[in-house]
């Protein structure tokens, strides 16, 4: 299996606050991996390095075999890396089919962001009913559903998913993750950070656990699962 | 790695890492849905705060102490015509900006018309002193209960509006207050009202007494100002600017607050007016137009927005640049246009920006290992 | 009633000089959110930029139609008006997008001196004639007077209109606009690359501008280094009543201005014209706070 | 500087009796009037060459001091500051009224007299100051020539437009209240805004109002543009403009079509006296320019502070200053002989009517 | 028992969106109700119209037998009604105390001359504010720097402050919105232990959660709400066995979703039941 993704020994401050030390990981063609780790842990911090918002002090980040590390966001977002931010941040002003449309901002066939569009209309119907309503009128499940439609648009092969569930109810959180794994066996590799670890496992190849900026432990699913730590920590006995 | 022209935070410390986009730092700290216009600043993370900040020590009464006393000792160092004058402006121009900078600094509201209450209190005092004769002192009563009219006046209706309407509200009632100070015939017309008295016979050069009772006011304004900005009303005027809504939530009546912030805003206008007036003798509409806002605005944000010293540092550099620059003819406003350009490049955040802190009483005294709260 | 109508054509004659600076305006503002206050004087500049270019090529000129040139010069002017907005964006406003949103004012104000006086200096403070002037014929319209100068200046005011409307509405580019003003930061994360956007936003609202400047130095035959000034306001001001950050707005606000001057002027006298305007629009605001076409979203909690 | 007590003021003029001869200027150099500054200063500079040329006043020379005064009250008085610290003996400058307003006080304290070449507002002498005199035609003396023209000219219905100003509205309220005292109806009057381009509501009023003769007080920046629009409304009566609306750009900015025939009425100038012409040519070799708005009278105000000192026999004192500038009787310049009048304006303020005959204005004969 | 909050037919609509829609409750004294219910259903939105940001276009609401309908939010959090918003509204460039600080706006006692002229009464005042705010950020359990600007703090401390700044308004009602959201399990144990000392305190808790562990665990009564009416109510195992519930919050449309969504209700009665057992330990441990 080659790797879309390969994060080496990357260290990322803000200031004085060091919040990446060493972090490296991969990610699998067609791999479902996931992220775990306390608030602060650093999670957010390493997928904004990825997709280029932040810049780390040290270390490479390759995507699909390119050196990606000084690449701006809009270059990398052109290479099938979709990165869904923590908090949804949809466009408040915009409808929601246009947040859709934006999702699409870097393809030039407008057939193709309309048939994508359509297929998310599809998935998530609610989306459908409010597709005239502004998106910052939305609830908080709606707008999540909405982050992640928007990223599906680009024709994601690396989807990096940062919280999708929290706030959602737990229907929704069963439908979201189904999303993730049609998402994934259409063909996109999936970087999920969760905090309902129970979900996450479930649906996840692999995993990895960050705390304080380092990588403390990875394995699969099925290991990480049974690790009394992980347990102790992010399942709950 | 650093990027030199990255703008630096005030304490000197380093930004997040650099980033591709301008933009992108730029945004971290802002929330789109509600544009409070006093902004949010640089990804603040870093930002450190150390126990002696800036507004701690303008606040502390030796500080006030050493201000009066270098004002009340400015004549003897240099009592030159010039000197004087110019050192008189620039205080009243102080008086101004500390004014302003509880609207704009303090609650977020942003105001193009400040001049107008300006014109409110020099009109007010001129005329009373002028064409019935009230001694000056005696006109300061009338001056506040004016600004305040005027501060409710055009409040009342607009203070619920979002912050570029309430700008263009403010700057149309400042141009209002022009034009129609210009049309009137009791306001002098065009020529305004000139032969105003000044504060008295003190046995001193006129000029001399006039720049010490300005100092006199103007450091007690200062001191007010800053003392305003820490208390109850000062603290709900920041929450004010930085989430109304969640203001509303504490239970504080956003609308009566911007109110006070806008009411004494208007108060320390009018009295520079006054002063302004004394120290002009004549006063005309030109004085009180847009650019005068416009620059009295300039000191705040040069300054630093919400920061006592920074204001009085900026209005400094706003009132006395330009005078500097006075030989310099029609490059006079070029070089001030550059400068201010490169200063803000250089320093984004004003001059000597506020540092939210807490004074050093504020500190955990023990930490309690068991809470006992009652409610 | 002729002097009805003739006070509505003068109202829109003025608005569309308001417009064609207030789009701009109102453009930069919806995506940064800046009151750009030395828009007016890149209308300003785009006078001078045309006034030299038309001295120079006088002789060149000389021969062929004043339209013709005039046209050939206004779009020189655009874009050397609209590459000043771009330079401008990079030096002046660019290095403060993560500052406050007034410290921006400040340097938008001091662009504002730089560029008046740059050009005071450069041109001498003496006001300028310019070379060539459009007149014409006239059309009477039921008693009511409008040249065919102030016709063709309407129509391209409502074409560019049209134009930058589709242009933000419709279109990929418009839509990243929209986005920009709302959240920058998830734009990089659609792959819109922000600082470019926002550069052809001020080279458009520049080129804007300058034609407009131009267009004023061929139809009232003279410029001066401060003729920015009162526009930019009056720009500013008719982009707020039409909702600011709204093209549309811009445009509509910019007549209502228009049409209030006229009739402010006709009622109570041209110096209480603006006291009018003014007092109508703190009125109107208080009873419509986002203006005639801003968006009104209840604000969600 | 001098000490704080009230009397010490900071001009000792006695000190430097030996020394030079100082004026003040305080002119536009920046803002909106900036066009004007260079003009005044250089007609300044101009009268103390040549007198510094023929050996200055008792053997002192004279030195010119330019101040900027932007047309705003603040920069002007501190400007006036400036030139009090720096020691002047007497102030010929002096262009905004309300700008020159504040400044009279300055000057005052310090016993400066004041010549003021171009401000002529009434209220600069509403106080009675002794230091201050006009040594431009006030407007009253303008506003009765226009006056005298309007009605020698048959006109019905009169419009009067001014800048709102205090130097133009001045001048259309007195002529306005001598146009009715001559039974002249004064069909519209109104206020535009400098600085604007677009004059189309004053043009449909005065159209709207029928009136036949137009009187325009303000520049000749927003004069050229009236003009044009006027013409190009179809407006077929007289125009006239003030004097601050005298200049060729005015015929620039009008268009020559548009502005011939226009009249205007200006104090004396060299323009229009005979040998005139010469002084103008000893302008341009000196600037390179023509002479501009008030350029003579602040070449006169400058050679009548030079014969100020004369008269005082050597001395700069203040008071002996004034005394002799009262008692100045028959001095020549631009405008004709000079006597200064009890309010210490001038008495033979002689207002010509000029009309503009190809791409300049000249006399009208 | 009496009710501190009377909903009556509440609804409030935006544009076609019938956002709440006749939605009657009651909330009673001291205790804890938890509002659960699909996404968009209604829940932020009648916590609005409760706490005065939104008009309700019909319906009444009565505070402590007052009537509160369509007030203005500063006056209804003045009467004694605090909320967290789903999405953090801290103040987020001042500190963490000056934050704490906003909640007992309404109960200092000290007015603009007082400041001006630093009286005694201003001084005795703040030192109240300072004291109170540290007390409430200990009540809370924010271990972070308290003078710094709140934006630096983690966001789980984030969460906390955000509560401690509403209960130093010291409360009849507290309305919480999610406070769950982006928690670990470790951090909901200790949101868990929180609530509990809050309703110690004698405040009455509404609680809008989708965590159903939690939810369980912690209310006394649960409201559930669809379609911005409420379908549901009851305690915590009348609802949990409710079909109406099961129907329209855990799904029933489609056979997998239900399946799935039953096994997620069946992990959380698990926990539901672990934590009980628990509880009953530590109650008993501590009866001794
Ligand atoms: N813009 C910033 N400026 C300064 N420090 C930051 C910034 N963003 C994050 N940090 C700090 O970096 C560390 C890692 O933060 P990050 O957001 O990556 O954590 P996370 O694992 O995603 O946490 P959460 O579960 O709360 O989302 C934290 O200590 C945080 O306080
Ligand atoms: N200001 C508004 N304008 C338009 N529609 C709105 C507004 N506020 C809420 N809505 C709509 O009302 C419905 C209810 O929203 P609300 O936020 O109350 O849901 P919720 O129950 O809190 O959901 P969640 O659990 O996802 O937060 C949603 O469909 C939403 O789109
Ligand atoms: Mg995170
Ligand atoms: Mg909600």
């Amino acid at each position: 299996m080659t790797n879309v993704l390969e994060v080496d020994a990357v260290d990322v401050a803000y200031g004085k606050v060091q919040a990446l030390t060493g972090v490296s990981l991969t990610v699998g063609e067609g791999e479902v991996v996931s992220l775990l780790g306390n608030n602060g842990a650093g999670k957010s911090t390493t997928v904004s390095t990825i997709s280029g918002l932040v810049r780390p002090q040290q270390g490479t980040v390759t995507a699909f075999g390119r050196d990606i590390t000084r690449a701006t966001p809009w270059s990398i977002v052109e290479q099938g890396l979709i990165h869904v931010p923590e908090g949804r941040r949809i466009f408040s002003r915009l409808t929601v089919h246009e947040n859709l449309l934006l999702g699409g901002y870097t393809i030039k066939d407008n057939s193709l962001i309309e048939s994508r569009v359509r297929e998310v209309y599809d998935l998530l119907p609610r989306l459908a009913d409010r597709r005239a309503q502004q998106g910052g009128t939305l609830s908080g499940g709606e707008q999540q559903m909405l982050a992640i439609g928007r990223a599906m648009i680009a024709g994601p092969r690396l989807i990096m998913l940062d919280e999708p569930t929290m706030g959602l109810a737990p229907l929704v959180v069963a439908q979201v993750m189904e999303t993730i794994a049609a998402i994934n066996s259409a063909g996109a590799s999936v970087l999920l950070i969760e905090q309902n670890a129970r979900a996450a496992l479930k649906v996840a190849h692999r995993g990895y656990v960050l705390d304080s900026g380092r990588v403390t432990l990875t394995g699969t699913a099925a290991e990480l699962a049974r690790d009394p730590q992980v347990v102790e920590a992010y399942l709950g006995k | 790695m650093t990027d030199p022209s990255l703008p630096r935070d005030p304490a000197g410390t380093q930004l997040p890492p650099e980033e591709s986009s301008a933009y992108v730092r730029a945004v971290e700290t802002k929330q789109p849905a509600n544009v409070a216009p006093a902004g949010t600043g640089l990804t603040p993370a870093a930002k450190g705060h150390g126990p002696t900040s800036a507004s701690r020590v303008v606040s502390s009464p030796w500080f006030a102490v050493a201000i009066v006393v270098l004002a009340i000792a400015l004549p003897f160092i240099d009592s030159g015509a010039y000197t004087l004058r110019i050192a008189t402006d620039a205080l009243i121009f102080v008086m101004l900006a500390v004014g302003l900078n509880v609207v704009v600094g303090y609650c977020g509201l942003l105001d193009l018309g400040y001049a107008a209450f300006f014109a409110i209190g020099a009109y007010t005092a001129g005329l009373l002193s002028t064409t019935f004769g009230w001694p000056i002192i005696a006109t300061i009563p009338a001056v506040v209960v004016m600004a305040v009219v005027g501060g409710l006046v055009i409040g009342a209706p607009t203070l619920r509006l979002r912050s570029d309407y309430l700008a263009i509200v403010t700057l149309g009632f400042g141009e209002i207050i022009r034009i129609t100070a210009n049309n009137l015939d009791i306001t002098g017309g065009p020529n305004g009202l000139f032969g105003i008295p000044d504060f008295g016979d003190f046995g001193y050069r006129s000029d001399v007494t006039i720049y010490w009772f300005t100092a006199v006011v103007v450091s007690l304004a200062v001191i007010a100002s800053s003392r305003l900005g820490r208390g109850r009303l000062g603290r709900a005027w920041r929450f004010v600017r930085e989430d109304e809504d969640a203001a509303e939530a504490m239970g504080i009546h956003t609308y009566k607050v911007k109110f006070a912030a806008y009411v004494t805003g208007a108060i320390f206008g009018g009295l520079a007016g006054v002063l302004f007036a004394v120290h002009q003798t004549a006063i005309s509409p030109p004085s009180f137009n847009f650019l005068w806002s416009a620059l009295i605005l300039m000191a705040v944000v040069l300054g630093g927005m919400g920061s006592t010293p920074g204001v009085v540092v900026g209005a400094l550099v706003i009132s006395l640049l330009p005078e500097l620059l006075r030989g310099a003819e029609n490059w006079r406003y070029l070089v001030f246009g550059v400068l201010l350009i490169v200063v803000m490049i250089f320093r984004p955040q004003g001059i000597w920006p506020h540092t939210p802190s807490e004074p050093a009483s504020a500190a955990r005294r023990e930490p309690d290992p068991q809470p006992e709260v009652t409610a | 009633m002729d002097y009805v109508l003739q006070l509505i054509l003068n109202g829109l004659f003025v608005g569309t000089f308001y417009a064609l600076v207030a789009l701009g305006y109102s453009m930069v503002y919806g995506i940064i959110k800046l009151l750009n206050f030395a828009h007016g004087d890149i209308y300003m500049l785009g006078g001078f930029v045309g006034f030299t270019l038309l001295t120079v090529g006088s002789g060149a000129l000389a021969g062929g139609g004043g339209i013709i040139a005039l046209v050939v010069v206004m779009a020189l002017a655009m874009v050397a008006t609209g590459l000043v907005g771009l330079v401008l964006e990079r030096v002046a406003y660019r290095p403060l997008r993560s500052a406050p949103r007034l410290s921006v004012l400040i340097t938008a104000v001091g662009a504002s001196f730089a560029l008046e006086y740059g050009v005071a200096v450069g041109y001498g403070p003496n006001p300028r004639a310019y070379p060539v002037t459009v007149g014409g014929g006239a059309v009477h319209l039921l008693g009511a007077r409008i040249t065919y100068a102030q016709l063709v200046m309407m129509a391209i005011a409502v074409i560019l209109m049209f134009g930058l409307d589709t242009l933000v509405r419709r279109t990929r580019s418009g839509r990243a606009m929209r986005a920009i003003s709302q959240d920058p930061r998830a734009c990089l994360l659609m792959g819109v690359n922000v600082d470019q956007v926002i550069s052809r936003t001020f080279f458009i609202g520049s080129a804007l501008a300058g034609a407009a400047g131009v267009m004023a130095g061929a139809y009232y035959g003279k410029i001066d280094f401060l003729m920015g000034f009162i526009i930019g306001l009056k720009a500013f001001t008719a982009a707020v009543i039409g909702g600011i950050g709204n093209i549309r707005g811009a445009v509509l606000g910019a007549i209502v201005l228009g049409l209030l001057e006229s009739f402010g002027t006709a009622w109570l006298g041209s110096q209480w014209r603006d006291v009018f305007a003014f007092a109508f629009l703190i009125l109107f605001l208080t009873v419509r706070p986002t203006g005639l076409l801003g968006e009104r979203v209840t604000e969600r909690v | 500087g001098g000490g704080l007590k009230e009397g010490s003021s900071s001009n000792d003029s006695g000190e430097d009796a030996k020394g030079d001869i100082k004026l003040g200027m305080l002119t536009p150099l920046s803002g909106s009037s900036a066009a004007i500054g260079p003009y005044m200063k250089n007609g300044a500079q101009l009268a103390v060459d040549e007198i510094n040329a023929a050996g200055g006043v008792d053997g002192r020379k004279l030195a010119l001091t330019v101040e900027d005064e932007a047309c705003d009250p603040k920069t002007a008085a501190a400007g006036a500051a400036k030139l009090v610290t720096a020691g002047i003996n007497v102030s010929v400058g002096g262009y905004c009224s309300s700008a020159t307003l504040p400044t009279l006080s300055i000057f005052g304290k310090a016993d400066i007299p004041m010549l003021i070449p171009a401000a002529n507002s009434a209220d600069l002498l509403k106080s009675k100051l002794k230091n201050v005199f006009l040594v431009n035609g006030t407007g009253i003396q303008q506003s009765q020539a226009a006056s005298d023209f309007i009605k020698s000219k048959g006109s019905k219905a009169v419009a009067l437009l001014d800048d709102n100003t205090s130097y133009s509205k001045d001048i259309t309220t007195r002529t306005a209240d001598n146009l009715k005292n001559a039974g002249v109806a004064v069909a519209n009057k109104q206020s535009v805004t400098a600085g604007e381009s677009d004059y189309s509501g004053a043009v449909t009023a005065v159209m709207r109002a029928k009136a036949d003769f137009v009187y325009w007080t303000g520049y000749y920046q927003e004069g050229g543009l009236l003009i044009k629009q006027l013409r190009s409304a179809g407006y077929k009566g007289d125009i006239m403009v003030a004097d601050g609306a005298v200049d060729k750009k005015l015929v620039e900015i009008a268009g020559q079509a548009n502005a011939q025939g226009t009249y205007a009425t200006m104090t004396q100038t060299p323009a229009t006296i005979p040998g005139g012409d010469a002084w103008i040519a000893k302008y341009k070799k000196a600037f390179g320019s023509d002479p501009g708005p008030y350029s003579p009278q602040a070449y006169d105000a400058v050679r009548i502070a030079a014969e100020a000192v004369k008269e005082a026999k050597g001395s700069t004192k203040g008071e002996d200053l004034i005394t002799a500038l009262e008692g100045i009787d028959g001095f020549q310049i631009f405008s004709g002989k000079l006597k200064f009048t009890p309010e210490h304006t001038l008495s033979e303020g002689g207002f010509d009517i000029l009309v503009v005959k190809g791409d300049d204005f000249a006399l009208n004969s | 028992m009496n009710a501190v909050l009377e909903c009556r037919d509440l609804a409030v609509a935006f544009g076609g969106v019938r956002a709440v829609d006749g939605l009657s409750f009651d909330v009673h004294e001291g205790e804890v109700l938890s509002v659960i219910g699909p996404n968009g259903a209604g829940k932020t939105s009648a916590f609005n119209c409760i706490t005065g940001f939104y008009k309700p276009t019909s319906g009444s609401v009565s505070f402590r037998g007052a009537d509160i309908t369509g007030g203005r939010p500063a006056n209804i959090a003045a009467a004694g009604i605090a909320r967290t918003f789903q999405n953090l509204r801290l103040f987020g460039d001042l500190t963490v105390l000056d934050n704490v600080r906003a909640g007992m706006h309404v109960r200092l006692r000290q007015n603009a001359f007082d400041a001006i002229l630093r009286t005694p009464r201003y001084r005795r005042s703040e030192q109240v504010a300072t004291d109170e705010s540290h007390r409430w950020l200990d009540f809370v359990g924010v271990r972070s720097d308290r003078t710094t600007q709140v934006r630096n703090l983690p966001y789980g401390e984030q969460r906390r402050v955000e509560i401690a700044r509403a209960l130093a308004r010291e409360p009849q009602m507290l309305l919480l919105d999610e406070p769950a959201a982006g928690l670990n399990h470790g951090e909901k144990e200790e949101l868990l232990a929180l609530l509990r000392r809050i309703s110690d305190l004698g405040t009455a808790v509404v609680l809008i959660e989708h965590d159903m562990g939690l939810v369980m665990e912690v209310s006394q009564r649960i409201v559930v709400i669809s379609y911005g009416k409420a379908i549901a109510e009851g305690t915590p195992a009348q609802i949990r066995t409710d079909p109406a519930v099961i129907e329209a919050y855990l799904g029933a449309e489609d056979a997998e979703a239900r399946s799935e969504a039953e096994q997620i209700a069946a992990e959380q009665a698990e926990e539901l039941r672990a934590h009980e057992n628990r509880a009953r330990s530590s109650a008993q441990e501590e009866g001794r």
